[in-house]
């Protein structure tokens, strides 16, 4: 039932807020198809949504003339999700994720923001920048969603965790 | 851009002001959300009710602007509610701590039970 | 309020049916960026999907290691839609578009079928096969549609028709 | 692919019987719609109303199975009725003629009293 081998969607949009919707409604048609479940889908929505966004406002200036490059790649084991921007904005990638300080932000010690890549690392399985592998100047975002939840998601628990487990019927 | 949010205001019986938000919660909602709370609050309003249509795009930027409208209601002491969000942004607003501030309710009609039952404040 | 300047959206999808529906969702969410009625909009999206399922069968033999590459262009006043195909399956694109004999097929005397083309006809402003303008081998499709209704659509009639009358706020 | 067809069938009170057809109408329904359909033909039904349900995609090719099963239906002095399509798909089936052979209705209740009326075969 599942098709052999890989399949691959190649995505540009212009580097303007708004056009990460694409990304957003294409995901969801690639995750359908391999079968993962309605809430999964959802996590995989915004986690791309998130990616691409930043993508726009740090990776390319929002400058509608550059372009961000989506590529998904469907596998018959897990969901592979690309994201290359321009890198032009001269803003360097963090490092690690932090978890946001709402409190902080609340009582207007911290600025407001910074939950973006937090959300992302919840909601799926894989989350970093990567080196790319070649001369590209600009920054790439990968982003990995397992179709088979992995031993360590596997604890027994209920409700909703974005863990994935009522992803896929694997 | 498109989808682009259409923001209202009702009152239900002195018991809470409604705002009803239809459409994407971007950063491009900023202006709408801020002035409805804005409108609501120096009308003296004091329960709060944001009402999300299900579905609907909510992106961390927009989620952003809920927090600047947590920041004014604590100083001014009111008291902020949500009704209508799919489970998927309920977790997402559980996810930020965002609900350490706010009440989630499935429906408006649950927050204002609540409400009426002496959780409001 | 509108954006200066085209967007452009470029979308390579694997040559296997059911991906067309990526087109289908992302032309969506040009579209009604353009403001585009909702009722003009399903018109958009039936003759996207029709037009690249036809690029997938017969523009690449549904050969899901080829691709079919999809461009919407989003003007001031009007969509562009440019649908390229490998080409592979050697069947030449026909240079009409006939109204489907739907007696005929009910009486089993004409093929299922046939009817894609004429729907896409019906919903559009233009639409037709193009000469590649590069060394490309494969077939290009290209379709139109104005935000501004053309005097010609422009006749009073009420009934969604298809014309583009609810389409656009332009 | 995904969105697969769920095609079910009801009998409703020796009226009519419902072919309800969720998810995609597309080259990949086309088992499960002549399935569906070869079945309440064989079991007798005179009166089908196949019930789609509204902003499903059908295409061209869910066309030509429907169009089959037309002229199945002819052969067999069947009545064919339609149901829950949106408006964009009712203007699809009037373009390409399909309601020639089969009667749109809003909804299935609608379907059913026409039927009732008279209007049945
Ligand atoms: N694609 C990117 N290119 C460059 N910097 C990025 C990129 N994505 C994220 N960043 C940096 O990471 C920071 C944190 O991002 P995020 O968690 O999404 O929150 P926020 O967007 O609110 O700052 C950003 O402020 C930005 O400096
Ligand atoms: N992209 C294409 N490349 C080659 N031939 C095409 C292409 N699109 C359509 N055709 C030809 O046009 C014919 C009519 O297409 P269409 O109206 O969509 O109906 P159908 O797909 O049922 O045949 C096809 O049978 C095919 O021969």
């Amino acid at each position: 039932m599942r098709p052999q081998g890989s399949r691959v969607v190649e995505l540009k949009i212009p580097s303007e807020l708004g056009y990460e919707k694409i990304a957003r409604e294409a995901v969801a048609t690639v995750a359908r198809r391999l079968n993962f479940g309605e809430e999964k889908i959802e996590d995989i929505k915004t986690a791309i949504s998130e990616a691409c966004t930043n993508a726009i406002r740090y990776g390319s200036g929002a400058d509608a003339r550059m372009k961000v490059v989506v590529v998904l790649t469907a596998d018959d084991d897990k969901l592979d999700i690309l994201i290359k921007d321009p890198g032009v904005s001269g803003a360097a990638p963090p490092g690690e994720m932090n978890i946001p300080d709402i409190k902080g932000m609340v009582e207007e010690k911290k600025r407001l923001g910074g939950m973006g890549l937090y959300i992302i690392r919840m909601l799926v399985d894989e989350a970093e920048f990567i080196e790319p592998n070649d001369d590209d100047e600009g920054n790439q975002f990968r982003m990995v969603i397992y179709r088979i939840p992995s031993d360590e998601e596997n604890k027994p628990e209920t409700g909703d965790s974005g863990s994935g487990k009522k992803g896929g019927t694997a | 851009m498109s989808d682009e949010i259409q923001v209202s205001i009702r009152t239900l019986g002195g018991v809470a002001t409604v705002i009803d938000l239809v459409g994407d919660v971007t950063t491009f909602a900023e202006e709408a959300i801020n002035q409805a709370y804005q409108g609501v609050s120096s009308d003296g309003a004091v329960n709060i009710i944001f009402n999300f249509r299900e579905n609907d795009y909510i992106n961390s930027a927009g989620i952003a602007i809920l927090i600047g409208v947590v920041t004014e209601a604590r100083k001014r002491e009111q008291k902020l509610l949500m009704t209508g969000l799919s489970a998927h942004f309920q977790k997402i607003f559980r996810m930020v701590g965002l609900t350490q501030y706010a009440d989630l309710y499935p429906s408006v009609d649950d927050a204002i039970n609540a409400l009426k039952n002496g959780k409001g404040s």
